[in-house]
């Protein structure tokens, strides 16, 4: 399994791969609905830094979860995101409905 | 100058073979000098095109996809076909949103990614026939090209 | 297990294609989890096979060169076949230092690398009508593999 | 034009590219024997540091000049050369004729 999570308390953090396709996709799916289940997970933070290629299959990731956790009141957030990643959650459309930052949410530097 | 390049690539319809054609893609690719942008853009435009074969055309058996790549002067060329189960409405498949599968996490944004990242895109599709897309995308602008 | 992936790779018998070979068919590879030395050994024998077919099999014409991929189970299989001039004599082409070009720069160590670098290397062709080169090499030496 | 070329009086250094094939060699070689030629250079030092491929044709390149500095009572060396690259100098047989250093002369690591 590519990537890391972390949970703590009811937040989940997903290390996401270097490439995220459909390939990969179904394993990062099934992995985040698992430990959705068996933890309880009332928000979740996608964290890009290692990834440098996503085409539509990471945008299905990020729209499921999302479904997921606004179903149930929770949230779901993206961090570091390098520019071409950045392009691509613009064009979807991912940056209207979830809080993206190019950094860690601290630097308060959301697009 | 007519085409000054070719490859074609054939292989088993299976998602481990995603990564692969983009790499072999991109590398066929780089005698055009592209940027690192450019490079992205036709990787994830691939990229999509192959997993709809592999998700939409052959719904997970294991066939063979062919990938075609031209070099036309300053432009990049390149088909994506597969012997599968074809598109009815090709018009209504190509609107943004739409899906078949949508249970399976599609996101229905796949043949708007390709429109977004190529200049230009074809689909020419038969049910039970099959379905073939080809981009292209004109490479540097202008910017000058050389032999190392 | 069988043959469990396979892909097919054909291309312009230019020599800025060798490099792109090169990067296509590790790229493939990648899927045994190969050492970084393995790697480094398939690419070499590979350049030399692709390299024989542009400078010997076609002589600087622009033709198609053919290279096939397979796994089967933990053994990495690629063939490369040209249809160019083809060899008269097989034993004496594999012999180490013989060349039929030596004033280009040929060092006549072609196949001695495809010979050192794989486990198998298995060679047909028939004058005018071309050449294929078939070798084998087991990657990991029984470590295990996954699908990630 | 890929890799770089020094003179310094009759001494050629030569930085070899990244990937040494059929492709690449054909420049190195037109453009070392028209160096050789216009400056009257008696000995080579080709420099490994950047180059992580080499196949047969490397081999070629390095007999070839060999060749023609052994005529003119000249030398020839190989420098900065990676453990894969020392595989293949070894294998050719290269290493019995040439110097070949791992790192620089002065570290006197002549393999
Ligand atoms: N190669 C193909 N073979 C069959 N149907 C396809 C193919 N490519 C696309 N389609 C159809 O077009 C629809 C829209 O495709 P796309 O925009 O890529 O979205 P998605 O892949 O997320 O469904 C698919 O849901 C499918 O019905
Ligand atoms: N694909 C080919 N088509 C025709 N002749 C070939 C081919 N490959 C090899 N040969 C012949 O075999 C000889 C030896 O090949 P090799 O050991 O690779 O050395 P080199 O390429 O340096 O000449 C070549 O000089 C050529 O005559």
């Amino acid at each position: 399994m590519e990537g890391g999570y972390k949970i703590r308390e009811r937040n989940l953090t997903v290390e996401m791969p270097a490439e995220i396709d459909h390939h990969s996709a179904q394993h990062i799916t099934s992995n985040i609905d698992y430990l959705i289940e068996a933890n309880g997970i009332r928000s979740i933070v996608f964290d890009f830094n290692r990834t440098s290629f996503m085409d539509s299959s990471g945008i299905g990731i990020l729209l499921g979860r999302y479904k997921k956790m606004n179903y149930a009141g929770g949230k779901v957030m993206v961090i570091r995101a390098n520019p071409s990643i950045r392009k691509i959650l613009t064009f979807s459309g991912v940056t209207k409905i979830m809080d993206v930052y190019e950094g860690l949410p601290e630097q308060s530097d959301r697009i | 100058m007519g085409i000054s390049n070719e490859m074609r690539l054939e292989f088993d319809s299976r998602s481990c073979n995603e990564g692969f054609a983009r790499v072999s893609v991109a590398a066929f690719m780089t005698q055009l000098n592209p940027t690192l942008e450019e490079v992205a853009d036709v990787k994830t435009a691939l990229s999509e095109a192959v997993t709809n074969s592999i998700v939409h055309g052959y719904e997970g058996a294991i066939e063979k996809i062919v990938v075609e790549c031209r070099i036309e002067d300053d432009t990049f060329c390149v088909d994506v076909t597969d012997h599968g189960i074809g598109i009815e409405n090709i018009e209504q498949a190509m609107e943004p949103l739409f899906t078949t599968k949508p249970d399976s996490e599609r996101s229905g944004m796949g043949f708007a990614f390709m429109e977004a990242f190529m200049d230009s895109i074809e689909v020419t599709s038969k049910p039970n026939e099959g379905t073939k897309v080809s981009m292209k995308k004109k490479i540097g602008c202008g910017k000058s090209k050389f032999e190392r």
